[in-house]
């Protein structure tokens, strides 16, 4: 199972580009995912906050990940 | 009432934002203004970069307003406007605008719905300074 | 910084008031709008009038204004214009605007001026209903 | 010595004009004036409440009035 998270503000500087896809077998839930972006990107880790978020939802650790998902990693927001 | 919610490229139009929440039913609008300062953390500011997901931006948005509509049922109506792109000293960068029928609620909605704003709503500020750029509260 | 304080018994122009407290210096601008309900009191409320002692709102405006300022050494700016005379549902009644560099200090700030100007600036208002007129709050 | 007194809102209402003159020997005070328009005006002792401005400032019952103070009734104010 194939996934593809899309990557913003400092996320995107880490790793360098706008999308990440990864190849099947990928990370099954949340907190997989982002051990796994951490154990590839570490200047992940120093960030102050790292969420993901599934279908435009801030989304647990334990939350299962699907192909058809829209996935995407949430450094620190700064609105406002 | 459905909300007046947006993240735009272009300059906000501060009026358009207040006369959507203006209703006779309610005597009291309250906004908040965030505009580009020329400094942040003693470093002078040069412009602004807002980066935004716009589909949960606005997702989140719709969930806090929600959550203000929940926790004072006499709010009337609601205005977010965000801008994203890029920014120059002064421009507007949101509006947050409440209309209640009394006061001291239309305070405490608009500051509920800008402090969780900020919290929340997938938008990204970078910073130019004379000497580089950095991505606000990025790193502990 | 001089305050842009105001009665005035021409439509209030909004803009022009949030306009003059927007600098770059401060990056937060709070600001109430006062209009005239539909309703008062479960009464319906067809016009309202407010009569002004000019002289003594503005020296009590005056005195609202450096209370803020001493509270909050970091306000910027503030402007307060107040409309007086014959006002339609609707029209903006008063409106307050302050600029600080932060903004949880802006929302208490325009809140503890429009709660100030309430209890001491010399302004009454008569309000008018299908069948009679009051004073607001005159009487017990 | 001589007073003159600007009335307005609902104390204007009361005493049927906008100021009044009340020629010497007037008030010396602001509590002997507020009880000399009380007496005559029953209905002001009705209102939440009737302060006394002098140059434009709130003024206490034991300030003194002259002939060329700015002397104005305050019935309960209700701007905003």
């Amino acid at each position: 199972m194939a996934l593809k998270i899309a990557l913003f503000g400092i996320t995107r500087d880490i790793v360098g580009q706008p999308t990440l896809e990864l190849p099947a077998p990928a990370p099954a839930t949340v907190g997989a995912l982002l051990d796994h972006l951490r154990a590839n990107y570490p200047a992940l880790g120093q960030l102050r906050s790292c969420a993901v978020a599934v279908n435009n939802e801030y989304a647990p650790a334990d939350q299962a990940l699907g192909p058809n998902d829209e996935i995407a990693l949430i450094p620190p927001v700064a609105g406002g | 009432m459905t909300p007046h919610l947006s993240i735009t490229d272009q300059p906000i139009d501060v009026a358009a934002a207040l006369a959507a929440v203006q209703t006779e039913a309610a005597g009291a609008v309250n906004s908040f203004i965030g505009t580009v300062r020329n400094q942040s953390g003693g470093r002078r500011v040069r412009r602004l970069h807002y980066e935004s997901y716009d589909s949960m931006a606005l997702t989140q948005l719709g969930h806090v307003v929600a959550q203000a509509y929940a926790k004072w049922p006499m709010l009337e109506k609601v205005a977010v406007v965000h801008r994203k792109g890029t920014l120059a000293l002064g421009d507007v960068a949101v509006v947050v605008a409440v209309a209640t029928p009394h006061r001291a609620e239309s305070f405490a909605a608009c500051q509920f719905i800008i402090d969780t704003l900020k919290q929340v709503v997938t938008i990204w500020k970078r910073e130019e300074y004379e000497d580089g750029t950095e991505w606000v509260a990025a790193h502990p």
